[in-house]
């Protein structure tokens, strides 16, 4: 009995088999690539891009084609580029997705022409709550929860009152948000920047002034660098516990070097967290790349883990929408960042961590965890998503 | 918002001012002299800053990387100029812009091309590291106060050369009227190649002097371009004296605002608009006082020009 | 054959093979494009009123492409969905917005002009940004294009197509029309010495603001096209960068020309998307180019179109 | 005096502590031409400004045919009857002549600013001919400005100039620069057009002031010395000293 089952699965998986060498899986990825952002969109292009060389250019039993675009960061371009990816390459998903302007941007053309749409970054709460969609799924995060366990973290500690301060943009005003869900001190003040500043010592004069237990800050690339620079050469840096989101991760330490060292962010994933899956990504990647990965990267391999579980659960019938949704939901897979479970919006459930950065004994900086804030944490906006 | 406060913005504005004046002392001396629009400015500022932090490990950190910086800007003026602005010096202002937009394109990609994307960083020297206390608990950066005396000396040392040499009352008199300085025998071209060779080399200094502060990033320059024109057009082309003040205002107006203007406006409104048109206003700041300044006198504060 | 004429022969070609684009068969992501390349020629040809035949360099025609574009969407978002209010709210909105800012603008000139229409811009740009109710920086997104006469007939990316073949052959049939009346002469002449302008009797500043109202209200109509094709608006759409791109669109296809600024807008737009296809780093080729063509042209494209037609 | 074409009434302007127009009173009497001379720096320049609209003077009156016109701006004067000539010839350049005459003619209608092509321009097209063959142009109408001689600009400035239909004409050094014989052309041209149109002429060349003035009036350091009929001027002994007698010095 047991020879039959074998036989039959390994019939079905020459089947299979050769229903993948006629039928590719042609998925677009669309990621940042140009301008100061651009080194976000590398991290997730190299992952994703390791992950299905580790396939064997396979995934989910078929061989994956991927065409990688360049958004530019302007979302009408990215609306463009992903039509084409829809129509020209007919592409059966689109990854990536660096930043929510994109993302919301792109969102409807996606969706209407029923292709899926798998997140390696961007988790505006639209596509969270109200405009949830069963095309789309995340294997990064919805956007508030990096800045809700720093915040949890910041009420867990007993500060009493902390400096908020964020560029002036939505994502920037989505995480003072986030972070005020769980921190119930007092916001001395809630400080916006202009998106893109590099010159912070006017902020931190103020922020000196207004003597917080600590602040909390939000600054992805360019703008981290010199926020994190700045604040140590302005002698505050072990003086004010220095919490944040996406600011001090891999695409930043290699610029701010020493200065970041012993600041603190919030996040679901950290190259020195401690799983087998994890570790041997880290080692094969530094090994491909010669640098280390960040969350970005991490989303993205994962990403491509999660399409490689999903179109293996659907048969290999990518075309078979419904099988698919299906698949997306329930698709399991070994996650480099440990837990990881779909939830009914299509964000995942996962756990946070307050990291900090290191540097390691080979000389390279990375982060590291330093306690778990939030176990199997979903989003807020689920309840909101109509998708059942 | 105590006496304290306003007084470290303060400096910072300065700081902030500035470093836009030497930036903007090459754009406005280019522009009146050669009534040339040399947009690829910018880069030369972004250039001084790759220089120094790409040179830094091997000439012996930042001072070092500092010295090879200057000349090496200075050189990459003289063949940008030679090669692509002097055959445009008699042409419209819209072909200028358009080649010197095209130079922008070609040297950030380049730049991204030789040196990747990420940003680069530069310690600060060791020399120049910590903070002084100014008064109770408000630390300055030393290395900022440096920059502010970078600054002030470099604007000492151009009123010097502006004002008593020979090739300062050159400049000077090409600002107001070139043909004029032409029909005196000059040899413009040379005097117009010294004035873009110069100017670049102030921008790629400017540039060199922020990279212990800023990260070192392909397209830094683009922004910086745009507060220099700022700066230019609020002083009045061509007018040292007026970059000098506009870029101090203009230094000041933007950190000021981005300092006070949400507690400001609290006193007026509620606490969540003023959040929310605070930090939008701040950014303006800038351009309601440019175009303020434009609306009241259509050649800036000090124009050279007497058409004005 | 006159140069008019034959420029009108030109002209006429490139809005034929537009206009038979949908009708053979092509993909439709090239239909798409094109129709986003249109609208955006709209704006630069629009763009070309003011510089090519006024002489005024605006830096911040892109606010008024994104103003339409956001009279469209909140429009749309407010559930009033008829295209022709959100044209006319659009047209209206940066036609308003021109002449405000155009009455302080027009007093300056040369670079004065360019950085006094970039502040205005930008204005425009950070009040966007804090429109939190429409998304802010991430942008709106309109779940539904906007009804023509109560039908959905714009879901259809061909029907919208040629509304915006329409609205720029309109927009090409106005520039003309203004370019070739006393206005126009007086607009043209006044770029070339405004001085005996005035002492013949027109008031300079007058006639300039009014070019740019008109020139803002065809941008404004270019971004209510814009908000429908890409179903998203955004205040990227009015970055001062964009603004720039118009500005290349209009001297790389040639200024003051019957088509150039429609070729411009063409080339640029079609430009981006091949090079980039080809090499992440097209901008340097891209770049190199627009060096080439100044240095080796005059009057852009149609300038050199007309040398090798000579 | 009260029907005095042009009437400048103790007109002043300041830059600082210099006085470049210290209470000047002209008036332009109809069919007369009066010139104003003076030496180099004495103001002349900016009085022309300041009757013309484009500087704004810090105290006195400009009154055309009687009604104050101080307060408006060049373009309105222009339409209201004053037109001039420059200095250095100002003209649209990359047009013929023959637009710019049409220019100048179709700011006296209506239609002067019409966002659509007027389908009445023919009539325009054949009034600047007529123009511009009473100068001297009528064969070089449709020749670019840019391609004509120096001294037929002047001509053409002077065609569009009288195409305003003009109360008052102001002459702006309308020899500046012209040879000979172009100069004699130029001076028959102004003299044929006395007694039609009251004129203000700035001029340096003496030999021509002297031939058209039916009166002049001597700007010195911003200041009128002397007014009156050309002998009475190359009598008076204060002209002679401040201005003249280089003259003759030089002659």
């Amino acid at each position: 009995m047991k020879h039959v089952i074998t036989l039959a699965a390994a019939s079905l998986a020459l089947t299979i088999g050769t229903a993948a060498a006629q039928e590719k899986l042609k998925i677009g990825m669309m990621v940042t690539l140009s301008g100061p952002s651009a080194v976000l969109g590398q991290h997730q292009r190299d992952a994703f891009n390791l992950a299905v060389k580790q396939k064997d250019g396979k995934l989910g039993g078929l061989v994956a084609d991927v065409v990688i675009v360049d958004d530019e960061l302007k979302p009408d371009v990215a609306v463009q580029k992903v039509q084409g990816l829809i129509e020209r390459d007919k592409v059966d998903i689109v990854t990536g997705v660096t930043f929510s302007n994109v993302m919301m941007a792109i969102a409807k053309p996606v969706f209407e022409s029923k292709t899926f749409l798998v997140s390696s970054n961007a988790g505006p709460s639209p596509l969270a709550g109200k405009a949830c969609s069963p095309f789309f799924y995340s294997a990064s995060y919805q956007n508030d929860q990096n800045h809700e366990a720093m915040g949890k973290y910041a009420q867990d500690k007993g500060f009493k009152k902390v400096v908020v301060m964020v560029p002036n943009y939505q994502a920037g005003k989505d995480s003072a948000a986030g972070f005020k869900r769980h921190f119930k001190g007092e916001i001395a003040d809630e400080i916006y920047t202009q998106l893109g500043q590099l010159d912070f010592s006017a902020e931190l004069a103020k922020i000196v002034a207004a003597k917080p237990d600590a602040i909390f800050t939000f600054m992805p690339g360019g703008m981290g660098v010199n926020l994190v620079k700045q604040f140590t050469q302005a002698g505050l840096s072990g003086k004010i516990p220095f919490l944040s989101a996406f600011t001090i991760d891999e695409t930043t330490l290699p610029a701010t070097q020493d200065a970041a060292l012993g600041l603190f962010a919030g996040a679901q994933w950290a190259p020195g967290s401690d799983n087998p899956a994890s570790k041997a990504f880290v080692a094969a990647f530094e090994k491909e790349y010669g640098y280390v990965p960040s969350l970005y990267a991490q989303q993205a391999y994962d990403s491509a883990l999660l399409i490689d579980a999903a179109v293996k659960a659907a048969g290999g019938k990518v075309k078979d929408k419904e099988a698919m949704q299906k698949a997306f939901r329930t698709a399991s897979f070994e996650s480099v960042r440990g837990s990881f479970k779909m939830n009914t919006n299509g964000f995942p459930i996962q756990d946070f961590y307050v990291v900090k950065a290191v540097k390691r004994a080979d000389g390279k900086y990375a982060t590291e965890p330093v306690e778990k804030v939030f176990t199997a944490y979903g989003d807020v906006y689920a309840k909101e998503c109509a998708i059942n | 918002m105590s006496f304290t406060l306003l007084a470290v913005q303060t400096l910072n504005g300065l700081q902030f001012g500035l470093m836009l004046f030497l930036v903007a002392a090459g754009l406005t001396l280019v522009f009146g002299v050669m009534d040339f629009i040399n947009l690829a400015h910018g880069v030369q500022y972004m250039l001084g800053a790759y220089l120094t932090a790409v040179l830094a490990p091997h000439a012996g950190g930042f001072f070092g990387a500092l010295a090879l910086a200057l000349p090496l800007t200075l050189a990459l003026g003289l063949v940008l100029e030679r090669i692509v602005f002097r055959p445009l010096y008699g042409r419209g202002h819209l072909d200028q812009v358009l080649a010197t937009f095209g130079v922008i394109l070609i040297v950030n990609e380049g730049v991204k091309l030789a040196f990747g994307a990420a940003p680069i960083s530069v310690p600060v020297p060791d020399l120049l590291s910590g903070s002084v206390m100014l008064t109770d608990g408000l630390l300055f950066p030393v290395y900022r106060l440096a920059i502010i005396g970078a600054g002030l000396g470099t604007g000492l040392l151009l009123w010097l050369v502006i004002d008593g040499t020979k090739f300062g009352m050159l400049v000077r008199a090409g600002a107001t009227n070139a043909p004029m300085v032409s029909a005196l025998g000059v040899d413009v071209r040379r005097l117009f190649t010294a004035v873009t060779a110069f100017g670049a080399m102030l921008a790629g200094f400017a540039g060199a002097m922020v990279t212990p502060i800023l990260s070192v990033e392909p397209g830094m320059g683009d922004g910086v371009l745009i507060l220099a024109f700022v700066v230019i057009v609020v002083g009045g082309v061509g007018s040292i004296r007026g970059a000098f003040l506009a870029a101090l205002l203009i230094g000041l107006v933007d950190t000021l605002g981005r300092s006070f203007a949400t507690d400001i406006l609290k006193l007026m409104v509620s606490a969540p608009t003023a959040n929310r048109v605070g930090p939008a206003l701040a950014s303006m700041a800038i351009y309601v006082l440019m175009a303020g300044v434009l609306a009241v006198r259509p050649g800036g504060l000090f124009p050279s020009r007497s058409a004005g | 054959m006159s140069k008019t004429r034959r420029d009108f022969l030109v002209l006429g070609l490139m809005l034929a093979i537009l206009a038979v684009l949908p009708l053979v068969g092509l993909p439709g992501w090239v239909i798409t494009y094109t129709a986003r390349i249109m609208a955006f020629a709209i704006c630069a040809v629009a763009l070309d009123l003011v510089l090519g035949y006024g002489g005024m360099v605006s830096l911040g025609h892109a606010a008024f492409l994104g103003i339409g574009s956001y009279a469209a969407g909140i429009l749309i978002a407010e559930g009033i969905e008829d295209f022709f209010i959100g044209l006319a709210a659009g047209a209206a909105a940066a036609g308003l917005y021109a002449l405000a800012t155009g009455a302080i603008a027009v007093r300056t000139k040369g670079v004065a002009f360019i950085m006094i229409t970039l502040a205005f811009g930008q204005m425009a740009f950070f009040v966007a940004n804090a429109l939190s109710e429409y998304g802010g920086s991430d942008g709106l997104t309109l779940w539904s294009r906007a009804t023509l006469n109560g039908t959905r007939a714009l879901k259809s990316d061909t029907t919208l197509y040629f509304v915006i073949l329409a609205a720029l052959v309109a927009s090409l049939g106005v520039v003309r029309l203004v370019t070739a009346s006393p206005f126009g002469a007086v607009l043209r002449a006044a770029r070339n010495n405004p001085e005996r302008v005035t002492a013949l009797g027109y008031d300079v500043e007058r006639v300039r603001l009014w070019a740019y109202v008109l020139s803002a209200v065809l941008c404004g109509v270019a971004g209510v096209l814009i908000a429908n094709l890409t179903s998203f608006v955004s205040p990227a759409l009015m970055a001062w960068q964009r603004s720039g791109e118009f500005i290349v669109m209009v001297i790389l296809g040639g200024a003051g020309t019957v088509w150039g600024a429609l070729a411009g807008a063409f080339v640029v737009l079609a430009l981006e998307e091949g090079l980039s296809l080809a090499t992440q780093h097209w901008k340097i080729a891209f770049g190199a180019l627009l060096v080439a063509v100044v240095l080796f042209t005059r009057g852009g494209i149609a300038g050199l179109f007309d040398r090798s037609a000579r | 005096m009260t029907d005095a074409v042009l009437r400048l009434e103790r007109l002043t302007k300041r830059y600082g502590a210099l006085v470049v127009s210290d209470e000047v009173s002209v008036d332009v009497r109809p069919g007369e031409i009066h010139a104003l001379i003076g030496p180099n720096g004495a103001g002349k320049t900016t009085l022309i400004g300041q009757i013309a609209g484009r500087v704004a003077p810090d105290a006195g009156r400009v009154f055309l045919a009687g009604e104050d016109v101080t307060a408006l701006p060049a373009a309105t004067r222009a339409r209201r009857g004053l037109a001039r000539t420059f200095q250095i010839s100002a003209l649209v350049s990359d047009v013929t002549a023959r637009e710019n005459v049409v220019l100048a003619i179709r700011s006296r209608s209506p239609g002067r600013l019409m966002p659509v092509p007027w389908f009445g321009a023919r009539r325009f097209d054949e009034e600047a001919g007529a123009r511009l063959t009473e100068v001297g142009l009528g064969d070089r109408a449709d020749v670019i400005v840019s391609s004509l001689s120096h001294g037929e600009r002047r001509a053409l400035e002077l065609a569009a100039a009288l195409a305003l239909q003009p109360k008052v004409l102001l002459l702006d050094e309308p020899l500046a620069g012209v040879g000979k014989d172009e100069s004699r052309a130029i001076v028959k041209l102004i003299g044929g057009l006395r007694g039609r149109i009251p004129m203000l002429l700035v001029e340096h060349d003496m030999d021509a002031v002297f031939r058209l003035a039916d009166r002049i009036s001597v700007l010195v350091y911003g200041r009128i010395v002397a007014t009156g009929t050309p002998s009475e001027v190359r009598a008076d002994p204060l002209v002679r000293s401040a201005y003249l007698g280089e003259e003759d010095a030089a002659c």
